[in-house]
């Protein structure tokens, strides 16, 4: 007998019995889903807070990808979004800068919030492009006349 | 010293963004922290907005009768830039074990604090305070008991992280020789917030600080002080073995063919049922895994006295001492005393045999 | 006192004393009662009284179909709980768990939730049984307190253990506490009431098919 | 010396033994003895439930022979028993029981109650609160030989008619029988077609039998009025006469509770086994039928049904003899609805038919029977119990029904093939 033999083989299954949560979990979506046709209203459920066993994130992740969008953030370390392959189902995981994973939700919406630009984002730029643009102008005018007036 | 003033005036948006973090950062930052503080999704625009305007709190930290395990198990929260940007967004005025100063020095930081945000600040303790005689744990000459009291007036709030300041922990634990008692024990009049665990999960401590840091308020506590949104479900009502409870499937040993499939460690003295507690939804380790994933029962050290709960590896429905052996002699005791007892009740038959007066047609009537 | 204390309480010191009050209180009573002693039968026997007395111990379970249609309320009610407090006590997962610490025996349990519907069923039946008892006219001419204290003490542990199961109203380990003493109540009564009739019922059928089958009528 | 409280309570103390302790330990009130006994399914009077015709024994066993009890008793608490405890219990426990045993086969905890109300009389009997007239019947058997005042002259000369009529010889005191005759007092005042009946069979079958005219009086009035002395001193005269005849057996005749008291309680009211065996008439006869020595003419097209008597069928054992009997010269037979072990009493037996006071219920209890009758339309009714026969046809008369009620024994005696 090999020493590897052994040693008892302790293999958590990830059988029907284990993942009691995964079908309830598609059925919120679904349900969510008709939702967000009918009224409009988006959903959020934080894969955070359900009681998953070994293996059935991963089984929902599954199940669910992947669809046409893929984006990445960068923003406080990276996210990335996916559309499933069901339209209006989104997976969105955050890292943190070394890239542990500090959330990860599923988001029934049209586009994650996160994705659009942000209001206060979007005047900060403008506010930046007015100066790089001023900027620009400013050592746009010609060197000579500055020399002159010296 | 201007400099810092005005950065602690500033709140917390106004700190992020001139840290040059975007909207989009805070949102996704947000995001994370609700799901830190166990709050719906829905919350986070309300997250977001309290966030935006929270000021930097003062914190003191103090450390009694302690292991320090609790302090190492928030600083290798995983999180960390979650965290940092907290402990960014607090000051730490004083924690022994992680602040520089030492001595002197320490105790009038300490002491500056205090004066400085009375009223205001918030305490975290952990360790529990011995009570029998105050000699057993002091911090530059002053016995825990007059430090907790001091320090303890001027709060807003008292924070106890661990069970050894929530309830007394393993310092009370049989026979408990340094009279150690709990925060609550002492301190009776202040708004006190209990996250035990042996240690508390990490993101549950930083989850209920971000909670005061974010809305200013004491969570919705239980009978025994912790946070609903953390210690609201027992480890049992949560846990992804509960099916195999339900259906009867338990490992009997660690070894045996159950322990292999995952099935329940109730017979292996789990005390989910008996623990409130996140570790079954949040996790350790960043969500890697907690203690029943690992296959090792719950020992229910979220909870009061669980150092003496009977033993860690006896099921919650077995009696704590052996009554086999009671009953055996309370049986043969019993035999005894049914013969003794039996043996008068038969005397007084034979007896009332003896007494016995023949009946005859004339003794019919009166 | 903290809950965990109050649990461990009622693991430790209140088992011990709720089964020696048990143990002994049983023993006691089946001593005080066979001490007494029957005189031999001197008349020539008809038919044999032990094997008709062991006959009878498990024959009067069944009634016989003209009284089962006469009492057929309480002969079913009884059934009802009857076999649902068996099957709730002894087939109960973490029960089992208790016996084999007493016992060192241990036998397959059910799935909690046929556990929790018997359990129902069984709270529902008790409740009817003493609805029956305040109106039926012969229980209630015939009831005591002993009746009452009998039956209180055997719904408790019922619903304690319900409510336990559920965790309604308070934490678990109050919970359990809670349902831990109730049995322990159970079995501090246990041997004064009529609810030792649990074991008497076979002293009591034996006698009875033995003082028949010694004349040859099997009873 | 007279009867006193005193020794009412002291009977009962002797009266309690390990399995009346068992039965009192047992029951649990669930009420189901009260749908088995015709004294409650008649009157619905609750109080006649017959495990509370017990209460006398169960306070006595619970004050002296239980813990709580003993304790309760010091400490002044629990129910006692009172001599006008027992006043208001007669009733309960003489006009409303006839000790015929149902309620003992119904005990789904296995009480045998009429054992307890047995034994309760002994109590009741010592303490001078047994009915009138079953003192009557009880004295009539003692001083004079038979509960109904016959003398031996009565029955001698009740013989002398049967000699007349069949010219048949009854022996009398006849040394070395192989069976001596027991005969109820109803039986030679009412019936005594019986004897002739046996007289018959008996010569058919070529059994060597004897009347004693020591002690011919089947009955017993100790047992029925619950006084285990005076039951002695009437069985001891039968096994003094049989002694004296030196018969191998006696036979106890068409009574129930003669049968119960000569066969079961004898033996154990004088604290000897006999040197005799005691057969019921009905047992011999199907002792005799096995053995070929019965031989009928013809089978009756009668629709004919059986009254088990309590004592002779639940409460004695012989249940399959009657039917075998039946079975010879009857082609139409019909079992009531719970026949056997399982019949309901006429409602007289157990000294309610000696007990004049008992009267009005004996009849208003006869409903039951009335009503087993109803279900089976039968054109007779036949009995072996001459105390059930008397009730019966009482019954009948009160409720204006027309059946015969027969005798087994004569019965057969009739059918017999004599040729």
């Amino acid at each position: 007998m090999s020493e590897e033999a052994a040693i008892p083989q302790f293999n958590i299954q990830i059988g029907n019995d284990l993942t009691w949560n995964v079908q309830p979990i598609l059925h919120e979506i679904r349900h969510a889903l008709d939702k967000l046709l009918e009224t409009g209203e988006t959903r959020v459920i934080d894969l955070r807070s359900i009681p998953l066993a070994p293996g059935e994130e991963d089984r929902i992740i599954d199940t669910l990808c992947c669809g046409e969008v893929h984006a990445k953030l960068n923003a406080l370390g990276p996210s990335e979004i996916y559309e499933t392959r069901f339209a209006g189902v989104w997976l969105v995981t955050h890292h943190n800068e070394e890239n542990d994973i500090i959330g990860r939700f599923i988001e029934i919406t049209r586009i994650p919030d996160i994705l659009k630009s942000q209001h206060e984002d979007m005047s900060i730029a403008v506010h930046q492009l007015e100066n790089e643009l001023s900027e620009a102008a400013e050592s746009n005018k010609p060197e000579t006349d500055a020399e002159t007036n010296t | 010293m201007t400099k810092d003033l005005s950065r602690k005036d500033r709140t917390l948006g106004e700190t992020l963004r001139s840290q040059g973090v975007s909207r989009r950062s805070f949102l996704k930052f947000c995001a994370a922290t609700a799901s830190m503080m166990a709050l719906p999704p829905s919350m986070i625009p309300t997250i977001a907005n309290a966030l935006e305007k929270a000021r930097r709190p003062s914190v003191i930290w103090l450390s009694f009768q302690e292991c320090t395990g609790c302090t190492e198990s928030l600083t290798r929260a995983h999180t960390a830039s979650v965290e940092s940007l907290i402990f960014d967004s607090i000051s730490l005025d004083y924690h022994h074990t992680l602040q520089a100063a030492a001595g002197h020095a320490a105790e009038a930081a300490r002491e500056a604090a205090m004066e400085e945000n009375h009223g205001k600040y918030l305490v975290v303790v952990d360790g529990s305070i011995p009570n029998g005689n105050n000699g057993y744990s002091t911090i530059a000459g002053i016995s825990n008991y007059d430090m907790l009291i001091e320090t303890a007036k001027g709060a807003a709030a008292i924070v106890t992280v661990g069970t050894c300041a929530a309830f007394g922990g393993i310092p009370h634990a049989k026979p408990n020789p340094t009279g150690a008692v709990s925060v609550s024990d002492i301190i009776k009049d202040k708004p006190i917030i209990n996250v035990p665990g042996c240690p508390p999960i990490p993101v549950v401590i930083t989850g209920v600080l971000t909670h005061f840091l974010t809305f200013g308020t004491i969570p919705d506590l239980d009978n025994l002080g912790r946070p609903k949104t953390f210690f609201g479900q027992s480890i049992h009502d949560r846990c992804y073995r509960r099916p195999f409870y339900d259906k009867g499937l338990f490992a009997e040993t660690f070894d045996d063919e159950g322990a292999r499939q995952g099935w329940c460690l109730y017979k292996l003295g789990c005390k989910g049922p008996t623990t409130y507690n996140a570790c079954a939804t949040t996790k350790w380790n960043g969500g890697v895994s907690f203690p029943i994933e690992a296959g090792h029962p719950c020992i229910g050290c979220s909870e009061p006295n669980f150092w003496d709960g009977g033993g860690f590896y006896k099921a919650i429905s077995i009696p704590t001492e052996n009554i086999t052996k009671t009953t055996m002699y309370a049986a043969a005791a019993g035999v005894a005393a049914g013969v003794a007892i039996g043996a008068t009740g038969r005397m007084k038959k034979s007896a009332a045999g003896k007494a016995h007066q023949k009946v005859t047609i004339d003794d019919l009537e009166k | 006192m903290t809950e965990t204390e109050l649990l461990t309480w009622a693991r430790g010191p209140g088992f011990q004393i709720a089964s020696i009050i048990f143990a002994l209180g049983i023993m006691l009573r089946l001593g005080e009662i066979l001490m007494l002693g029957r005189k031999a039968n001197l008349a020539e026997a008809k038919g044999s009284a032990m094997s008709s007395g062991l006959r009878t111990v498990f024959s009067r379970t069944v009634p016989d179909a003209a009284t089962f249609k006469r009492s057929a309320f309480t002969v079913t009610a009884g059934y009802i709980f009857h076999i649902g407090l068996f099957v709730v006590i002894f087939l109960f997962a973490p029960h089992i768990l208790f016996f084999k610490d007493l016992l060192h025996v241990s036998w397959p349990a059910l799935p909690s939730p046929v556990i929790d519907a018997t359990s129902v069923i069984t709270i529902i039946t008790l409740v009817i049984v003493l609805v029956h008892r305040l109106r039926d006219p012969v229980k209630r001419f015939l009831s005591n307190y002993d009746d009452y204290l009998g039956w209180f003490v055997t719904i408790l542990p019922l619903i304690t253990g319900y409510i336990a199961f559920h965790r309604v109203g308070m934490t678990a380990p109050s919970l359990i506490a809670i349902h831990l003493l109730s049995v322990q109540l159970l079995m501090v009564v246990f041997p004064f009431t009529k609810l030792m009739h649990a074991f008497t019922i076979f002293l009591a059928r034996w006698y009875n098919g033995a003082i028949s089958g010694y004349r040859g009528v099997q009873s | 010396m007279s009867a006193s409280f005193e020794k009412g309570y002291n009977a009962l103390k002797e009266q309690v033994d390990a399995s009346v302790a068992s039965f009192f330990s047992s029951c649990v009130h669930c009420g189901m003895c009260s749908e088995a006994c015709l004294f409650f399914t008649e009157t619905g009077a609750p109080e006649r439930t017959p495990i509370n015709k017990t209460e006398p024994l169960r306070r006595v066993w619970r004050q002296e022979y239980t813990l709580l009890g003993r304790l309760g008793k010091i400490f002044g608490f629990g129910k006692k028993v009172t001599d006008d405890m027992l006043a208001e219990w007669e009733t309960l426990i003489y006009d409303s029981c006839t000790l015929c045993g149902r309620c003992s086969m119904v005990c789904p905890v296995g009480n045998d109650i009429t054992d307890m109300i047995r034994k309760t009389r002994e109590g009741m009997a010592a303490s001078g609160h047994a009915p009138p007239g079953l003192i009557g019947a009880t004295k009539r058997a003692v001083t004079i030989g038979s509960p109904m005042g016959v003398k031996l002259p009565a029955l001698q000369a009740q013989i002398a008619h049967v000699e007349n009529d069949t010219g048949m010889t009854i022996p009398v005191d006849v040394e070395g029988a192989d069976y001596m005759l027991l005969l109820s007092s109803m039986e030679i005042m009412n019936f005594p077609e019986f004897i002739e009946a046996v007289a018959k069979i008996f010569k058919h079958a070529g059994v060597s039998w004897t009347i004693s005219s020591d002690a011919f009086e089947a009955t017993n009035s100790g047992i029925q009025i619950g006084s285990s002395d005076i039951a002695a001193e009437l069985v001891q005269r039968i096994v003094d006469a049989a002694a004296k005849l030196k018969v191998k057996n006696v036979i106890s005749p068409e009574c129930g509770h003669a049968y119960m008291a000569i066969r079961w309680e004898g033996p154990n009211l004088i604290g000897k086994s006999y040197d005799f065996k005691v057969v019921h008439i009905l047992e011999l006869l199907d002792d005799l039928r096995k053995k070929d020595r019965l031989r009928v003419k013809g089978r009756l097209k009668d629709r004919l049904t059986y009254h088990d008597p309590c004592q002779i069928s639940r409460r004695g054992g012989v249940i399959d003899e009657p039917r075998n009997l039946i079975g010879m010269f009857a082609d139409n037979f019909v079992e009531m609805p719970d026949p056997g072990k399982m019949n309901w009493c006429c409602g007289a037996g157990g000294g309610v038919s000696s007990n004049e006071r008992a009267d009005e219920i004996r009849l208003r209890v006869f409903q039951r029977k009335k009503d087993q009758l109803d279900a089976i339309h039968v054109d007779g009714m036949i009995s072996a119990c001459s105390n059930c026969r008397i009730h019966l046809e009482d019954g009948l008369e009160e409720y204006h029904m027309e059946l015969p009620v027969l005798s087994l024994t004569e019965t057969l005696a009739e059918n017999l093939d004599e040729s």
